[in-house]
């Protein structure tokens, strides 16, 4: 065990994934000489020279796409899209091209394949650069989207998503990037996917959270234990597809009380998916609407008051759990 | 065997090259008049974009690769399955959607995939596999295959952003790619000009590469340049482009109501049939007679007979494959 | 009242609001002399000249940049994108200049202009050409998202959008071109934006439909009203942002019972988000979870049988309320 | 007034709109030193891009442009902003996130916006206003308005597939378009010999349009190129195309810690310094004094001290406007 951040942590699973695996290598805009836009390839180019370290054109579509052929000629590439807000432009080739050859080959082709993306809002980057679209990519099938709470499981995600025979999305929040924790630095450490993680167990109500969000649900789960005497259960997702809703669904018809924290929008986010499912499976065991702490529906300012007032906080998912407890 | 009274094009490529050819062209025609045929009875269903007019480039350029080279090319797919070899009853039953076709029937006519004759597929998202064959590139070079990579599209595919982020890495990489752009005069309904505002050898050239324009009706022709061009790439020297011209018999596809040219410039491009071109061309060389000629269609005609008969009695792929090959599992481990 | 098809009640709207506002022109891929893939434009170029009918080349992207660049110039532009499917290459302009200038802008910029696209699947044209994506336009703030499902409200709701101040995705299921209906020929006549159209009136269950699948939804209706006297009330959502929420919670608190029908995938489709809001805002009244009936969650292949098995049928319909009654 | 000792580039321009030209390249060296400090301090957040080294692009182009001509920029915006004419104040005020700001707060320092004056934005997708800068062009025709857009972007655009959409459409439409290309050598950190095979003005003429490459840190070659353009765009020639050279002082942004770049290359480009080189000039030719040049710094000083104090007590937007400026309602009717 190490503890170090999560930049670091991913940075180890490309460096240790790139030393097992000569079919690994790395492309995206700057993540050669300038190290990565968020430093997580930083030094990756003098330890493994030009060829497996690409500094690529601003050129999305083309560099997913040139991904996607080297995967189909037996590489497996990583192919890093500075941040989710860029991967629009290389959504057909992600959806029509990554996420379908499997299938409309009949299985003679697939495409072994990671893409890394920064996410997330907070940083008052305005309203193009404050994305979270974890959901988007969910739901195309043939997709896997990984989306780390903490350095640990960004590693053993990471790694693991190089042993995958398909594309995963993998979605790096930005405000997790400096936070610490221990990884262990056994090579062979993988998270599975699928897997959510239950960081705290509790009876009272199921917080359920991934990516950026798991940390408002945790700071909330504290808040309610302390102030309110209320034992909150916190699940991190991990990966949202796939996605491990038996997990959920033990808990919540434990708690019979669910919160979707997430930093996307509330319309059409993936809360609704995950909302929708618990009520499918856990109805009779609901004692309240499950609630959805979201994003407004906003484009994100750049004001900090105006991007804090649009993002959702600890306070409130401590309000949503209150307000269940209250009906 | 005399020469050709005619001087030009001088046909290097000996008698059972140009055979082969010969054959290649009629069976690629003959099986797409049959496509249209079979589409009309309901038989071949969704869209349908046959490739009657432009057997040369398929035929010419693909007998330049060898085993190990891949690829990869648009929906109007057929006539560079068949030039590459794709087994005809399997091209067909993938037609007709049986679990028999290349594609176990998911695909269809713009999906043809045989892997194991590096037919790498049909793509139909215009232009959005031309960066794909720069990746087949990229493995080609990093795992030491020397493989190189053709990739068809058509003059439509010009206008798109990946036409021009794919060549930029390209030559910026040096990938082994051969751009084989058929130039059939129109995107649909389009003609080029109106839709590009330069020539596109010119513009290709622009980004360093070497581009040529060749007959795309002469299969000698374009044999010749993609020769060049393999040899170029496999050689180390990065992509070559080769803008050839032919045209387009039919509609773009079945549905096109062809309002946007005349029946007559159809005919005058007729006049240069590539088919009737070499076997002239043949004949005046002392390479085929009429008996000989006469065997050929007959053997098209089997060949084609053939697939259709495999694919009718060929099964439906079972509803119970419905969630097959979504992902590939398990993990490499 | 005439009676017309769908295809070509959408060329008379676009006719009169040529006609009416000269900031309206069209352009996209061959709807000139082709006359537009669906045969939607069929003749607008001869009546209006090329100025204000332009084929573009195939770049996505581009043109509904140009679309949007002609919109801040005092235009109000429409561009086609032939299909759903290829507006993956358009969505980074849609959603970050289109959905946010007015937002960025601080009010100063709005972005009039109309997109309009085919979709969904149902015609053997495979994976990469048969997705349902409404729901995923639905998800950006500042867009709105239109899916008429029959020749009146096509007319209407296009005309509609002419008017609007803003971006308006308008998705026509290709299903539904050659439906007839009677369509007012009142060159006023319009369909106000996120006003559900109850198209049978039902005690039993609410089903709610939107573009193509309002039409399983009501044969469904039919079925059980025949076979199982069941008396389903069926909504038709015409436009999903703004959505008519209001409308399907009146329906379900008489109902108690709803089914979403979609041609989308299951997971993460348009119908998770409904089915959540039916949830938060109905809790109480519901005597079974919402259900939801779409496109199961794999690419559509090409052959017969198995899209067919993969899309949502009437009887799939017709079954999800029929385990609502058992349950 | 002497002519210049120095023969070339001779200034057809006259002392005040010279003077001008030094006033408004001092404002933005001022303006963006100010913001570095202001960042190092907090008041100024999310990604700041500096313009420093690249003053006479903005200053020599936009003063080209009559009123009711548009500019659409990249999120390297302010200094295309001031040489525009827009408040400082106001500029200033966006950038601490002031309801006071020139969008309010909400866009920040990549998206200013002024359309009382004609500059619709600055972009933080890299190339994606180029296409908005061709349906300016659209709307300039049907209108017949008659105005030109000028769009600014840097080399490492020219990599995007929207570069070669907008160039090709804004030629086979013949928009009123100028492209200006700041070329500072570097997109991010990536030189731009790795990221393009070939040169910019190269590629764009493929497209068939003029284009020409000039020094960047020259001002008064900066505006003679633009005028041509400008003119040539206007008369209704379609759209021109200019690469200028200037070079970037500062990182890309404030979080880059420049791991790609030498100091002394740094150090080389700042000899070339384009606010010197005018000083110079004008000094030489007795357009500029000593006293002339305080009394511009003082000024520049002065102006930039009020931004700041503007911006300092102005207030934020309300947390109750958080939901202004989604959609604009009501429909026209
Ligand atoms: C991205 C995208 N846009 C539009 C289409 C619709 N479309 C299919 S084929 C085609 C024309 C392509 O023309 P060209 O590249 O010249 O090939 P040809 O059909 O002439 O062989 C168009 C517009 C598409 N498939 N993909
Ligand atoms: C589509 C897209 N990809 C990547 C980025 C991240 N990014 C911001 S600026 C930039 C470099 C652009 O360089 P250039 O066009 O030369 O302009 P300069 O910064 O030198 O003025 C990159 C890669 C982006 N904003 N948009
Ligand atoms: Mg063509
Ligand atoms: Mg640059």
């Amino acid at each position: 065990m190490v503890e170090m951040r999560m930049r670091d942590a991913l940075r180890e699973a490309l460096r240790e994934e790139m030393l097992r695996d000569e079919r690994v290598f790395l492309m995206g805009e700057d993540i050669g000489a300038y190290g990565g836009s968020y430093a997580v390839t930083k030094g990756l180019l003098e330890e493994f020279g030009e060829e497996r370290v690409r500094d690529t054109p601003i050129a999305e579509s083309g560099m997913v796409g040139i991904g996607i052929g080297a995967a189909m000629g037996g590489m497996h590439p990583m192919v890093e899209m500075m941040t989710i807000n860029f991967s629009f432009l290389a959504l057909d080739q992600i959806v029509n091209s990554a996420a379908k050859l499997y299938h409309m080959s009949n299985g003679q082709i697939n495409v072994p394949m990671v893409v890394r993306m920064a996410s997330g809002g907070g940083s008052q980057l305005a309203a193009t650069h404050s994305h979270s679209l974890e959901g988007l990519y969910a739901h195309f099938p043939g997709l896997k989207v990984v989306c780390p709470s903490n350095a640990a499981d960004a590693k053993g995600l990471l790694k693991r998503a190089f042993r995958d025979e398909n594309t995963v999305i993998f979605i790096e929040h930005t405000a997790n990037y400096a936070l610490k924790s221990d990884v262990p630095d056994d090579p062979d450490y993988l998270v599975e996917f699928g897997v959510a993680n239950i960081l705290k167990p509790g009876a009272d109500v199921t917080i359920v959270g991934y990516s950026g969000s798991v940390h408002q649900a945790m700071r909330a789960a504290k808040m309610l234990e302390e102030q309110e005497e209320i034992d909150a259960e916190v699940i991190d997702l991990r990966t949202i597809r796939p996605l491990d809703i038996d997990t959920v669904i033990a808990s919540v018809k434990k708690t019979n009380r669910a919160v979707i924290v997430e930093d996307d929008w509330l319309f059409g986010g993936f809360g609704g998916e995950l909302s929708a499912q618990i009520m499918e499976r856990a109805f009779d065991y609901l004692d309240a609407p499950v609630a959805r702490v979201s994003c407004k529906d906003v484009p994100l300012p750049y004001n900090r008051n105006l991007e804090f007032a649009a993002l959702p906080s600890e306070e409130d998912v401590v309000e949503a759990v209150l307000r269940m407890f209250k009906e | 065997m005399t020469a050709p009274t005619n001087p030009s094009p001088k046909p290097k490529l000996g008698e059972e090259q140009l055979g082969l050819f010969l054959y290649q062209m009629m069976l690629i025609r003959r099986f797409e008049e049959k496509c249209g045929e079979l589409y009309t009875k309901g038989k071949i269903k969704g869209f349908l974009h046959l490739y009657t007019g432009q057997e040369a480039c398929a035929v010419g350029a693909i007998a330049t690769l060898e085993d190990r080279d891949k690829i990869v090319t648009h929906y109007r797919d057929h006539g560079h399955a068949l030039a590459r070899g794709l087994d005809p009853n399997r091209v067909m039953a993938e037609l007709f959607g049986k679990a028999t076709g290349v594609s176990g029937g998911r695909g269809g006519s713009m999906h043809l995939y045989d892997v194991t004759k590096g037919f790498l597929g049909g793509y139909a998202i215009v232009a959005a596999h031309l960066p794909l064959a720069v990746g087949l590139g990229l493995a080609s070079q990093m795992k030491k295959e020397d493989f190189v990579t053709l990739c068809f599209f058509g003059d439509g595919s010009v206008g798109e952003g990946e036409f021009h982020e794919a060549l930029n890495m390209s030559v910026l990489w040096k990938t082994p790619t051969i751009f084989f752009c058929e130039n059939n005069l129109y995107g649909m309904g389009v003609p080029l000009k109106e839709s590009l505002s330069t020539e596109i050898p010119k513009l290709a050239a622009a980004y360093n590469m070497p581009a040529v324009s060749i007959d795309g009706m002469d299969v000698i022709a374009v044999h010749e340049a993609t020769q060049k061009a393999v040899a170029h790439a496999r050689a180390g020297n990065g992509p070559y482009f080769i803008e050839a011209m032919p045209y387009r018999y039919r509609g773009h596809s079945m549905a096109d109501p062809e309002l946007y040219r005349l029946k007559d410039e159809v005919e005058q491009y007729r006049k240069r049939d590539c088919i009737e071109r070499l076997k002239t061309q043949m004949m005046k060389a002392g390479q085929l007679d009429e008996a000989k000629y006469q065997e050929i269609s007959a053997r098209v005609e089997q060949v084609v007979e053939e697939s259709v008969e495999f694919s009718e009695r060929s099964p439906q792929p079972g509803l119970e494959t419905l969630f097959d090959y979504i992902t590939k599992e398990p993990a490499r481990g």
